[in-house]
């Protein structure tokens, strides 16, 4: 069977789910299984599809009719398939798991009205990926869009929610203003608005108008992939939409962006210029830095990972720009290897983000709190949890041989061989670039740590993560699907990586496929620069480490194990003598105050005697820059102007009519 | 060709239609307005006739006379009619005072003639130069609308741009075809009784046909 | 292969004889007569037979830790050049020996947590904080490495280096590893990062992370974070200055090797105990400093590569 | 056939009048004539479509006449559709009198019989008495409720229109003026002589007079600063009219100010001129509209700038000119119509429930009233030009006319507005959907029948996002082509 008449029976599943589950909102049960398992089909069959595409070559898919947009079509060629299997594989993860997770939904919120807005969420970001019109494209990326606003707004009672979510609404609409301006630029030059026509058209462009076209897409798309200084509407939505949304939001709707980046910058506009490049670069190392920075210090857990999403897309655009600066360089190997990193962490992060979401849905289900300071010593109570989530929190360190380390350990490769660009200039900026992703990486460690340590490990900090209980079965196969992708997709890298080449090659216009895997070994550049094995790495692992188990239990013989108290300084073990998330961040924030911004506050009421302090609050709070400088002077200033308009309005005839008379005349004498 | 007798009478009366106008924003009694108009619309029908003999068109004759029954008669006697019914106070209310409102006109009837020369170098009809007045009366009727505080006298300021227009409208073109025509003296007509049917709503339920009163509905 | 099991083994032999020679220099600065250089080796067999207790509030991830560590440290050495260039880098390069050792501080601090006392979670905190703020300098100065050599396996850096005349080397080399000398203090729980000699809880950092450890777990500690401390020496030795090492399997070449690679090892040595007995530890807020002077270097390393 | 057509509505209006004592028999026969109209309308429609021009002379449709017919009929049959359960809640609520009912529809049917007259007439000056036509007719519906605001309202109306109009009337005479040398003493005002002679027409008494009719029809079409009138009488009258008066009335007067402005076009001054008149006033529209939707207080009030702000659209893209321009103009005209009808049906079910038109006042519509909130909240991402809804669609073309013309900096204006716009006037909707509704409001729909067109709209409107039929689009060509853009 054709992957045609597959793309129909994906639609014809996700389509007919959608109404139904609708239809059956008011038996939750019954709808939750429709639609979750009218997704999970459809994006097994996606799965499909994205195969038979990379193994057999592109697909298209016209319209029956015809629009003044010229023809409409669904179009698959390599990136699309790249993209349809990774939001498939997240897809159906998360079908399965939301069979569980909405079950504390049931009689509270509208389970089946979610069921089928996630259908149409599923299916509207397969057809942002297989869009072969401009116009077709926005109609599909506004409508995913849309449905991910309803469902981030579905917990509608919820303190906060709505507001956020029209947050939300508001800043993709101004991202999608400016791509749309950015396709319209396009077709003045092209003629038509077809994707294909598009390839090449930016040649015959000038510098500006090219220029902008790239400043407007950096910016749309960019809102959308939530790069600083537009990343603020992540934190706001991502921990207001219900778990299982939120994972999907974050792994793999805000990758789409990256896939229309790649498309356009390498596809439509061709890179020439390389200051391009470095705008990228550095655009992506402040949204790293300052993503992992702000998830370091936060403490409400979905919120954590929103930042860190933020993090994860600069590192993600960091080997985009470097791929960037090579290509316009004309050194299209080095280009390939850094577009080739760029795709292996968008896969890496789609699995563990949404792994991580979705265990923090999870604590959420079990605990009804995301707020780590009121958590901990789940670790005992929900261990299977515990456990995948702990293997996303490794992924996402970069641990060796995980999929997270692979993926960094790519792009640092890319980033050392910057000294075969010509420029001396660029040449001394990656250096700089490379020293970022160091302490990103080494601070997104340091932030997991605490989720990690804090939610999981030692004693619980309140009555409900007392007495939290593992979650229901079909969540943790959600996760544990991802969490043995995130281990296989490390280990045998070597198998996915010459698929991103095949990817890229018709981008980049060279294939480096041949010689980037040799037998198990990565090799990321010609000759003897550097190789790697995570495979190996994986076996080397794991027998010394049954080594050094076996060692350590024959040599000093069999000794037992004590199970005591913590040393407690004399002191009772309570919650409140463990070390809080705050704190575990308090240095840094210390230390980089000057970013944070930090508000301390240190109240201590004493009645009997200075010495004897009855009670002592401390509240560190930081200031939220962007907002405060950039969003809100913007909404204040537009409000401002629109009163001083509208006092014309004064309800009396006379002024009225004296409008028109002032508007006549003026114009008669103007024109006469 | 041009019988200069008929030119000197066109003249005149396109004089005496401005002299009204001014003398309609210099008043400062109702019923001094609406006889001020009647004059002023019994003027344009002159004219209209005049026009009609010059040029021997029959149509103009009926859009002469129709223009004096209606404008010069029935108009004016059905306001008068509204105004006593609902005891209007007699005064007009500007609120522009009258001095200033006079040197506003003075500057409008400029303007006016400032905009209208061209055309007048263009139009061929024998009328062409009334063009000027015309433009003055209808902005003087704006003028009236706007810087005045009654419904009445808005009503009033409306019927005096209609004049001036219908002015126009014989200077360029000897007035314009038959059935356009009726169809306008009709709409003028319903158009003056729907207003005068609200002024009695209104005045019913704000019991004051004072229109700067009606600000209830702003932004 | 073989020979990287045998170097593997030699390295962790020696490491606890290294810690022992720079404690008896500190004590030699201090005028005192100090422990015997065996000393490290008699604790670890000690606590090797000593029975281990374990809080109640940790879970398995505390007991695994060790382990792990080990395991880390472990697979680390086999990668690194020890006396000859040949080691199994081709399976990872220096890139992956720095993820391994963050993996082994990942777990420490991970196991910090796990018991639940207030020292744990205050160590692990500061031990991310300052390795977030040295990984950078560590990986820059690697960038000169590579840029010099035109390599990032370790084995081929040494022998790039080893078989080029030192006229050849640029001064980068040096302003790198000052920065990576830096580096190391502060990653080995040195002075004036961190005092591995204290035991007053509220200024430890690496002794608060293993605190609640005991028994083979603590052993297992010490032993990996001694080995880890021998690594970083070993790698300044045959990445920065690597002559003397045998480029190639000869006996003579060998103990040419070994006899190079130990007393390079035994300076390095020296000059910490000079720095920790001259010197104090710093207060944590000041650290800061410290590490950017180090990260200015090697990012002043690489542009003096580019530049001169 | 025409003809037939003109005198179906007011033979509706008489039964209506006669029958005005009993209430079934009028909303029967009403619903009986709105449909029979509709059937007329788009057989009419489609003949022009399909076969081409109708000329009879006095009466003339082509197809830009036929397309706002088509709205006329379509909009007509569904306001009385609702107005129906909607008048009758009223009856029943005691807002009106059923002899009230009776004028209610007589009214609603002069109304239409005028907007029809406006479209179907060949001759320029039967155009403006249609026009005028219009105020008289509809003053009376937007005063319908005999309180103080309606009165104030209609007065407004009344007077600012009837003033507006008078200038169209003295442009109107100058266009003639125009032709008189050309035509001679025997010129009639038809469009179609006059456009025979386009070239020929004297450029200075053309121009004056465009600028008149802009002046006059604009006041009609709402364009700022003439729209004064507009936010008043679209708030007061009841909501079926509302839906006449914005999703009809104002393209009516846009179709008149559209003949001159391709006559403008053909004749020798060239489009340049009124194009430019027109892209000022859109702008200016589209601006002023925008700051009194993020001010606003009141919901009804809120739909009618909008409808301002899409007037201004739609003559921007008429003053961008090129195909994409005036093409997306033209499906703007449709697309704003039906979904501006959605959500004055909407605002009405909402007023009838909550009894204030105040959005504070409004809250937790998701809850009371689930089928309405849905509906509103699709009409107002509808209106907002979000896809997958039509006027996203037509608002892209006009967006590409202007680009592709080169208008680069007033497209980044209109742009910049539309995306304002958009948060401001979610904003407002968002809040009256959500949140805890006020206590005592019982769950529950008012006027279940009302959303029957609702529906039939919301379906309109997401087929048009996505599919444009062959037969329109290709009428919509011609009619670019007659504005002279090339196709």
């Amino acid at each position: 069977m054709d992957s045609n008449n597959l793309f129909y029976i994906l639609l014809a599943l996700a389509l007919f789910g959608a109404p139904l589950a609708a239809a059956l909102n008011n038996r939750p049960k019954i709808s939750a299984a429709v639609a979750f398992g009218a997704s999970a089909m459809a994006s097994l069959v996606g799965l499909i599809i994205g195969a038979d595409v990379l193994l057999n070559g592109p697909m298209r898919l016209d319209f029956p009719f015809s629009s003044p947009f010229g023809t409409f079509a669904f179009a698959v060629d390599g990136l699309s398939a790249l993209f349809i299997i990774i939001i498939s594989l997240v897809t159906f993860a998360v079908s399965i798991y939301s069979l569980g997770y909405v079950r504390h939904y049931y009689g509270k919120y509208p389970v089946g009205l979610m069921g089928s807005l996630f259908n149409i969420f599923y299916v509207s970001m397969i057809m942002v990926v297989s869009s072969s019109n401009a116009i077709l494209f926005l109609i599909m990326w506004e409508t995913m869009s849309l449905s991910s606003y309803f469902l981030v707004i579905f917990e509608s009672r919820e303190k906060g929610t709505v507001a956020s979510g029209l947050f939300y609404l508001i800043m993709t609409h101004i991202g999608t203003a400016a791509i749309t301006i950015g396709f319209i630029l396009m077709y003045s030059e092209s003629g038509s608005f077809e994707f294909s026509s598009f390839h090449g058209a930016a040649l015959g462009m000038s510098d500006l108008l090219r220029s902008s076209v790239f400043a407007l897409w950096l910016v749309g798309f960019g809102t959308k992939a939530g790069i600083i200084p537009f990343h603020t509407w992540l934190p706001m939505a991502h921990p207001a939409a219900p778990s299982n949304i939120s994972s999907l939001m974050s792994a793999v709707m805000v990758k789409t962006a990256i896939y229309m980046l790649i498309r356009c910058y390498f596809g439509f506009l061709g890179v020439q210029d390389a200051w391009w490049g470095v705008i990228v670069l550095a655009v992506a190392c402040v949204s790293a830095l300052l993503g992992v920075m702000y998830a370091l210090i936060e403490s409400d857990i979905k919120r954590m990972l929103a930042f860190s999403t933020v993090e994860n897309i600069g590192i993600i655009l960091m080997a985009l720009g470097v791929a960037m600066i090579f290509q316009s360089y004309g050194l299209k190997e080095l280009a390939a290897l850094a577009l080739i990193a760029a795709l292996m962490h968008v896969l890496s992060h789609a699995l563990f983000k949404s792994l991580l979401f979705m265990g923090a849905g999870s604590v959420l289900y079990a605990a009804h709190t995301r707020n780590m300071e009121k958590l901990g010593g789940l670790a005992k109570r929900m261990p299977y949890t515990s456990l995948m989530f702990f293997i996303g929190v490794l992924s996402i360190a970069a641990i060796p041989p995980l999929t997270g380390f692979v993926s960094e350990w790519l792009i640092f490769q890319s980033m050392l061989q910057s000294f075969n660009i010509p420029d001396a200039i660029v040449k001394i900026l990656i250096p700089v670039a490379l020293g970022t992703l160091a302490i990103t990486g080494a601070l997104a460690a340091a932030a997991f740590l605490k989720a990690y340590g804090i939610t999981f490990l030692a004693r619980p900090r309140s009555e409900e993560a007392e007495r939290a209980e593992e979650v229901p079965r079909t969540m943790l196969v959600g996760m544990g699907i991802l969490s043995a992708l995130c281990i296989l997709a490390g280990v045998l890298s070597f198998m996915i990586l010459p698929v991103m080449d095949d990817v890229t090659s018709p981008l980049v216009g060279v294939s480096i496929g041949e010689h980037l895997i040799s037998g198990f070994l990565i090799v990321p550049t010609v000759g003897e620069f550097s190789q790697m094995s995570p495979l190996l790495i994986g076996v080397l692992l794991t027998s010394v480490f049954v080594g050094v188990l076996a060692i350590t239990h024959l040599y000093g013989g069999r000794r037992k194990v004590v199970r005591a108290d913590t040393w407690d300084c004399g002191t009772p073990l309570t919650s409140r003598t463990e070390y809080s998330g705050r704190g575990f961040s308090n240095p840094i924030n210390r230390m980089f105050s000057w970013v944070y911004h930090p508000l301390r506050v240190f109240r201590s009421t004493s009645h009997i005697s200075p010495y004897v302090k009855s009670d002592m609050r401390y509240t560190s709070t930081i200031e939220p820059v962007f907002e405060r400088y950039f969003y809100e002077p913007m909404e204040v200033g537009v409000r401002w102007l629109a009163r001083k308009v509208s006092v014309i309005q004064t309800g009396s005839i006379q002024t009225y009519l004296g409008y028109i008379f002032v508007v006549l005349i003026l114009l008669l004498v103007v024109l006469r | 060709m041009l019988n200069s007798l008929s030119l000197d009478a066109i003249n005149t009366l396109a004089a005496i239609i401005l002299l009204t106008d001014f003398m309609l924003v210099a008043s400062s009694r109702m019923r001094s307005l609406t006889r001020i108009f009647a004059i002023q619309s019994l003027a344009l029908g002159a004219l209209a006739a005049v026009v009609a003999f010059e040029t021997g068109a029959e149509h103009i004759y009926i859009v002469a006379v129709l223009s004096i029954v209606l404008k010069a008669v029935i108009i004016p006697r059905f306001i008068n009619y509204a105004t006593t019914k609902i005891q209007v106070k007699r005064e007009v209310e500007p609120l522009v005072k009258i001095p200033g409102s006079l040197l506003i006109c003075a500057a409008i009837t400029l303007l006016a003639y400032f905009v209208t020369e061209p055309l007048m170098q263009q139009g061929t009809a024998i009328t062409s130069n009334c063009l000027a007045i015309s433009f003055a009366s209808v902005l003087i009727g704006m003028f009236l609308m706007v810087s005045r505080r009654k419904a009445i006298t808005e009503v009033i300021g409306l019927l005096v741009v209609e004049n001036g227009v219908f002015l126009a409208a014989i200077s360029t073109t000897y007035s314009m075809p038959m059935i356009v025509e009726l169809g306008v003296f009709f709409d003028v007509l319903v158009g003056v009784i729907i207003m005068g049917l609200f002024a009695f709503r209104i005045n019913r339920t704000f019991d004051s046909i004072d229109a700067s009163i009606l600000r209830g509905l702003k932004d | 292969m073989l020979l990287a099991m045998i170097q593997t083994l030699f390295l962790l032999a020696l490491a606890p004889l290294f810690t022992g020679l720079i404690r008896k220099f500190k004590a030699f600065f201090q005028g005192r007569q100090g422990p015997s250089v065996l000393q490290p080796y008699r604790d670890l067999t000690k606590l090797f037979h000593k029975d281990s207790v374990i809080s109640k509030d940790a879970s398995w991830l505390f007991t695994a830790t060790p382990y792990i560590c080990m395991t880390a440290v472990i697979t680390a050495a086999l990668m690194i050049p020890f006396f000859t260039t040949s080691s199994i880098n081709f399976i990872g390069d220096i890139i992956v020996v720095v993820y391994l050792f963050g993996m082994m501080r990942f777990f420490m601090a991970l196991a910090g947590l796990d018991a639940g006392s207030a020292f744990g979670g205050m160590g692990s905190s500061r031990e991310m904080t300052i390795s977030a703020m040295v990984e950078p300098t560590i990986l820059l100065s690697i960038f000169t490495m590579a840029l010099i050599s035109g390599t990032t396996r370790l084995g081929e850096i040494s022998f790039n280096l080893a078989t080029t005349g030192l006229d050849l080397v640029p001064p980068a080399l040096f302003l790198a590893l000052a920065a990576f000398f830096i580096s190391t203090l502060a990653e080995n729980a040195r002075v004036p990062v961190d005092n591995p000699a204290t035991h007053l809880e509220l200024t430890m950092i690496h002794e608060a992370m293993i605190l609640e450890h005991s028994g083979k777990q603590l052993a297992l500690m010490e032993w990996s974070s001694m080995t880890k401390l021998l690594l970083y020496l070993v790698i300044m030795a045959n990445t920065f200055l690597p002559w003397g090492i045998a480029t190639e399997v000869t006996p003579m070449a060998l103990v040419i090797g070994i006899l190079a690679v130990i007393l390079k090892i035994t300076l390095f040595s020296l000059a910490i105990a000079i720095i920790e007995s001259s010197m104090a530890k710093m207060r944590l807020f000041r650290l800061p400093n410290l590490l950017t002077v180090s990260f200015s270097l090697s990012l002043l390393a690489v542009m003096s590569f580019y530049i001169l | 056939m025409i003809i037939t057509l003109l005198l179906l509505p007011v033979a509706v209006a008489l039964v209506c009048l006669l029958l005005n004592r009993y209430t079934k028999l009028v909303e029967t026969a009403s619903v009986l004539g709105a449909g029979l109209l509709l059937l007329l309308g788009s057989v009419l429609v489609l003949h022009v479509f399909e076969e081409g021009i109708i000329d009879e002379g006095m009466w003339y449709l082509d197809q830009l006449g036929a397309f706002m017919l088509l709205i006329i009929v379509l909009i007509g049959f569904l306001a009385i559709l609702y107005s129906v359960p909607y008048m009758r809640h009223e009856h029943e609520s005691g807002e009106v009198s059923s002899n009230m009912l009776g004028l209610y529809y007589t009214f609603l049917f002069l109304f239409i019989f005028t907007m029809v007259l406006v479209v179907v007439s060949n001759n320029l000056g039967i155009v403006w008495i249609a026009v005028e036509g219009t105020t008289l007719v509809s003053a009376f519906l937007v005063g319908f409720y005999n309180k103080g605001t309606s009165l104030e309202a209609a007065w407004k109306y009344l007077i600012i229109c009837s003033i507006g109009i008078s200038l169209a009337l003295l442009g109107t005479i100058f266009v003639y003026a125009s032709s008189i040398d050309v035509l001679g003493e025997n010129s009639d005002l038809h469009w179609t002589s006059l456009m025979a002679v386009a070239g020929q027409l004297d450029p200075a008494f053309l121009k004056i007079g465009f600028v008149l009719v802009l002046i006059g029809y604009g006041t009609k079409v709402g364009l700022a600063p003439m729209h004064t009138w507009l936010p008043d009488a679209h708030s007061q009258a009841p909501s079926p009219v509302s839906a006449l008066l914005s999703g009809v009335l104002l393209n009516c007067a846009m179709y008149a100010v559209l003949r001159y402005h391709i006559l403008m076009t053909h004749s020798s001054i060239g489009g340049a001129f009124s194009s430019g008149l027109l892209l000022l006033f859109g702008l200016l529209s589209l601006g002023i509209a925008a700051a009194f939707i993020i001010t606003q207080k009141d919901y009804k009030r809120l739909l009618a700038y909008s409808s301002i702000e899409h007037m201004g659209i739609i003559a921007i893209g008429f003053g961008f000119g090129g195909f994409w321009g005036i093409f997306g103009a033209l499906l703007h005209m449709f697309n704003h119509s039906m979904t501006k009808a959605l959500l004055f049906f909407g605002a009405g079910n909402v007023l009838q429930k909550y009894k204030t038109k105040s959005i504070d006042g409004v809250r937790g519509l998701s809850r009371t009233m689930p089928v309405t909130s849905i509906l509103l909240l699709m009409g107002a991402l509808a209106i907002t030009g979000s896809p997958p809804f039509s006027v996203f669609t037509s608002e892209i073309m006009v967006l590409t006319g202007g680009i592709d013309q080169g208008n680069i900096l007033p497209a980044l204006l209109y742009a910049g507005m539309i995306v304002i716009i958009f948060a401001a006037f979610m904003g407002h909707v968002v809040r009256m959907i959500f949140g805890d509704p006020p206590e005592g409001m019982e769950k529950g729909e008012v006027n279940k029948a009302g959303l029957i067109p609702m529906i039939a709209l919301v379906v309109i409107i997401l087929v048009m996002g996505i599919f444009i039929p062959d037969g329109l689009s290709d009428a919509l060509r011609d009619i670019v082509a007659l504005f002279g853009g090339q196709v």
